[in-house]
């Protein structure tokens, strides 16, 4: 591995569109400091989502973070969204510069 | 013809999504349209507007959303009670009921004009009036305690909402600018309104045909509703309008209002404050079963009606 | 001006692609247009076939139709054996000039309405009728047995095609509205019609730019078939419209449709029924240069020569 | 890692957007119990694809499932679509709540 | 009405921005409606070109653009020493200033419309030509030296770029096809551009909203500067115009195009140019303080000015 | 792991919009055979990027390639953009067929 690099966990969160303005919001208040949007469309156990309007969209949304803000983040989405809401989040592993950026 | 022209583009949508066509019409297609039917129709309200005395219209404005709020208490139970949905489900199709359909709206201004019956101009005011208290009726039912809800977010949520603002903004606009200052806008927004609408029928459609699968599984008493609802809130709407002393267009426009269901501003708003409340239910209902009710039944029927009906109260 | 004024539009667009300009025109704004042209055409051709009586063209129609299957039918050895090209590349690209092109018809009846050269109105069947033979066609050629091809998937994909449910569909709409109940859509489906089809042009500019990057791989046989293909055929659509005793304008109609090579319906069918086929040949052909040449070259051309031979046969 | 994540996989695929009906089939068929679906451009062996128009557009997919499921589309997508199409897939472990899920 | 109905678009869009309302424009019909302002602004352009005999333009125009680089090269220094900013974004926001804003531009002209004040027809060619030397200015300014800047890609990104391919490409058309000849493009080209241009304030509105937070990091300074300079622009460019002896429209077009501060061109040329100039600051201004104050304030106080000043000079 | 597939690099791109043209010259010139983008918004150090406008709109690369490209392109991003572009990249093993290719 290239010396320059360091490990930093990259959570994907694939949800509703309309969450969007609540997750950002969850995002920065605990700790992301920042994150990257692309439109989605989908399928899942909440059906097909086409993203032909509106309440049919998904988003994806990635944060670069530490592992103690991920494993925060993905316990809050757990417990305030998952139980009503489309929703999928995966975690990994990757290398950063800059580490103390994220 | 007993149909609307426009109509004919929802059944074409309808009919290709029905058969899985690959005509897609892309959802920024579908949030442009939108923007420009919502600013359009405040824009032509509040050019009519300006012929009216504002301090005339709040009485009646206040009849009107007073017994508009029947609407969703009186479905609430009807969907609990009798039709065994779940509290939260119930409050938030109640809520999409209580609420109002712009597009419905527009079919049913246009089916006026198409007759050459003519109604009055300050409707749109009503429109806007009738976008929210459903929906903060919806929450207070799904909730039970009014105690409990964040109501800062909630109704930043509907009053910030984008329907709201372009209505409101299209009013105060065509109102402030007037008949001759908005003619060089009429081009875009009052000559193309109807092919606009047309346009966004189409998607309509096929957006409707991928909800009707949703019902499948909703059972019959949606269904049922989702036809009885709105022609019982529509004869309500012309007996309010009787009650108001409205021409026989003004009772078809009150009458739809009531009769339609929303999907622009209720589902988004729903989604966030009553999130246990499953969306294929309500969108399912108010999109698949009502909005095409009415647009092919429903306004010639409350037309029907309120012929039959006018000076009934 | 010797040209059409779209037509400026599309050379603005083939500019701005070849100088690599950051000008870009939005995939949704593509797909809008397309929609839009489709739809307006099919409408428009609904309204004209509204006067005619539906019987008499049946006869007309299936000459078309059985005159045009010639051209894949001709093309496909010329591609195969003269060409060199594999057996799937020479099927597809005669489905793609067997099939036709929307938007060199529109810019066609464009021409003839700025000259004042009437056709008759039911050309929009034609053009609906003629879209999808040659795709089958095709798809025989290139698979060489009936047999093997599943056929059910891809009449599906040719017959429920955004262009095909658009254009019957326009022109169904059309035809049960006629032309009083269709005015108040006039303003957008009529008289934008030409400004959005210049939008569209200067979109298949760019479009047409960065396709023609891949012919120059595709060798000088491909370039010489991409212009004589389009005057033979155009040629045998100016025999086949005084067959039938067209006008003038008529036969320029035809011509152009036999000319012309599709790019909407023909590149994704092809795409998902002839895989081995290289698209970059038969859109490159298509698109890049049998498109411009019948913009600028092919439809006057096609109108001098159906003045001349106006009778012969 | 958080003891409450479990492995996945978490397979993507850029590929033609005229693909996306076919694939979308294929997946489910092979077993994907979900995808999430962006619109994608890019360059490759097959040419520059500038989404400037359908023909030119691509889709790009991910699919969390098993590793089972995974090698299975993987295979699948092998000799369906590689000799014709121009089609990218990559494989990678990821962490998720609910593995059941996938 | 003292303003332009155009105007309350802005205003509400700036409202709805302020309220964090959920209104989104998607990007792509920004996108979409400033090709359509641009390609509009040149046919416009273009055919009123036709009148004149280009030679005549040659001096006005060589004065025109001269006189324009004073306002780069007098907004440097005092950013640069006045205000304490680095050079670079001294040089950046100078270039922002020095070159013009074409819905600025359109706003004016609609307003002389409106009040029935005529301006001279070739003045989209001014806008045209100003458009860019006051970005070549900027990146001199900012390098030092011109020696190391690599030219050759700056010079493509700026003549390639899309605003000047779309109103070059217009005016090219436009003077081309002349008055007659584009009358079938009319209703989509003029007949909707005003409503049109009402669709674009609104969503510029939402962007300045997002804009302005970025200024309040940036010092009264900045503040100052963004509407002192337009208003000293505007002066400068009223002057210029007596020296040409346009008439009162002309001056308060020439006014307003010295006056704007661009941000189609100049954002995109000056981040890939000027790297280390920070875009909140010059599109902070540009937009979020220079575009509203010369729709509310400047373009009346031109006119104003205009016709006090006729025959300074 | 699934004997067919090879290690590569996946490395992602998250940039300002505006700088498409730029990177992806860079790109080819760096070694990279294809990449992929979609058109994403964010938030980080530069503020919020809503994409309501181009000046405000980014983009998200991907590309696949040897650690040597990888590491190669990484060390030209930081030294050409990071001081003066909102930019981030992140780096991760994937799994490919037709290692070759990439
Ligand atoms: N197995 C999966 N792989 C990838 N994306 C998925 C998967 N399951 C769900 N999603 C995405 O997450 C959204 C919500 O999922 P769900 O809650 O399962 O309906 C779907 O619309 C998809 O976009
Ligand atoms: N090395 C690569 N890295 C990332 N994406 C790629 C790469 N190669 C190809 N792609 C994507 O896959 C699509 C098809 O690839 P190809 O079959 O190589 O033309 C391209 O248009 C790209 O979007
Ligand atoms: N922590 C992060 N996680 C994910 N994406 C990020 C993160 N930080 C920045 N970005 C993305 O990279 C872009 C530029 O970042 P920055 O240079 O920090 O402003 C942002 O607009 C985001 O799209
Ligand atoms: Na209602
Ligand atoms: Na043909
Ligand atoms: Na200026």
């Amino acid at each position: 591995m290239n010396a320059q690099l360091s490990l930093r966990k990259l959570l994907t969160i694939v949800c509703e569109a309309d969450l969007e303005t609540l997750v950002v919001r969850d995002l920065k208040a605990l700790g992301a400091r920042g994150y990257t949007i692309t439109d989605a469309r989908g399928d899942g156990t909440h059906g097909a989502r086409d993203a032909a309007w509106p309440a049919s969209a998904n988003i994806r949304i990635e944060v670069l973070c530490t592992e103690q803000t991920a494993n925060d983040i993905v316990e809050h989405l757990k417990n305030r969204y998952y139980a009503n809401y489309g929703m999928v989040t995966f975690l990994l592993d990757v290398q950063v510069l800059r580490p103390d950026k994220f | 013809m007993p149909f609307e022209p426009v109509i004919l583009f929802f059944i074409l949508g309808l009919f290709a999504g029905v058969v899985r066509s690959d005509l897609k019409i892309p959802g920024v297609l579908y949030e442009s349209l939108s923007i420009f039917l919502l600013l359009a129709i405040g824009l032509k309200g509040g050019v009519e507007l300006a012929r009216y005395a504002l301090a005339d219209l709040v009485g009646p404005a206040l009849i009107v959303v007073l017994v508009a709020t029947l609407i969703p208490l009186v479905a609430f139970p009807i969907l609990h009670r009798l039709g065994g949905f779940a509290r939260a489900d119930a409050a938030s199709i109640a809520a999409h009921y209580g609420s109002v359909s712009v597009v419905t709206f527009a079919v049913a201004a246009s089916f006026l004009a198409r007759i050459g019956e003519p109604a009055e101009g300050y409707m749109v005011v009503f429109l806007v009036l009738l976008e929210f208290p459903a929906l903060l009726i919806g929450v207070i039912l799904a909730r039970r305690t009014v105690g409990k809800t964040k109501w800062g977010p909630l109704l930043h949520e509907v009053f910030s909402g984008k329907s709201i603002v372009l209505l409101i903004g299209g009013l105060l606009i065509g109102w402030v600018t007037g008949a001759e200052g908005i003619k060089p806008l009429d081009q875009l927004f009052f000559a193309l309104f109807k092919g606009m609408l047309a346009f966004f029928l189409l998607e309509m459609g096929l957006v409707a045909a991928s909800r009707m699968a949703d019902l499948r599984r909703a059972g019959p008493f949606l269904l049922g509703f989702a036809t009885l609802m709105p022609l019982s809130a529509g004869l309500l709407g012309i007996l309010t309008a009787n009650l108001l002393d409205l021409s026989v267009g003004g009772a078809v426009l009150l009458a739809t209002l009531y009769a339609s269901a929303s999907y622009i501003a209720a589902p988004a708003a729903m989604r966030i404050a009553v999130p246990e409340a499953n969306p294929a239910l309500s969108i399912g209902a108010a999109l698949g079963i009502t909005f095409p009710f009415n647009l092919l039944i429903g306004i010639p029927a409350y037309h029907w009606l309120a012929i039959r009906l006018k000076g009934v109260i």
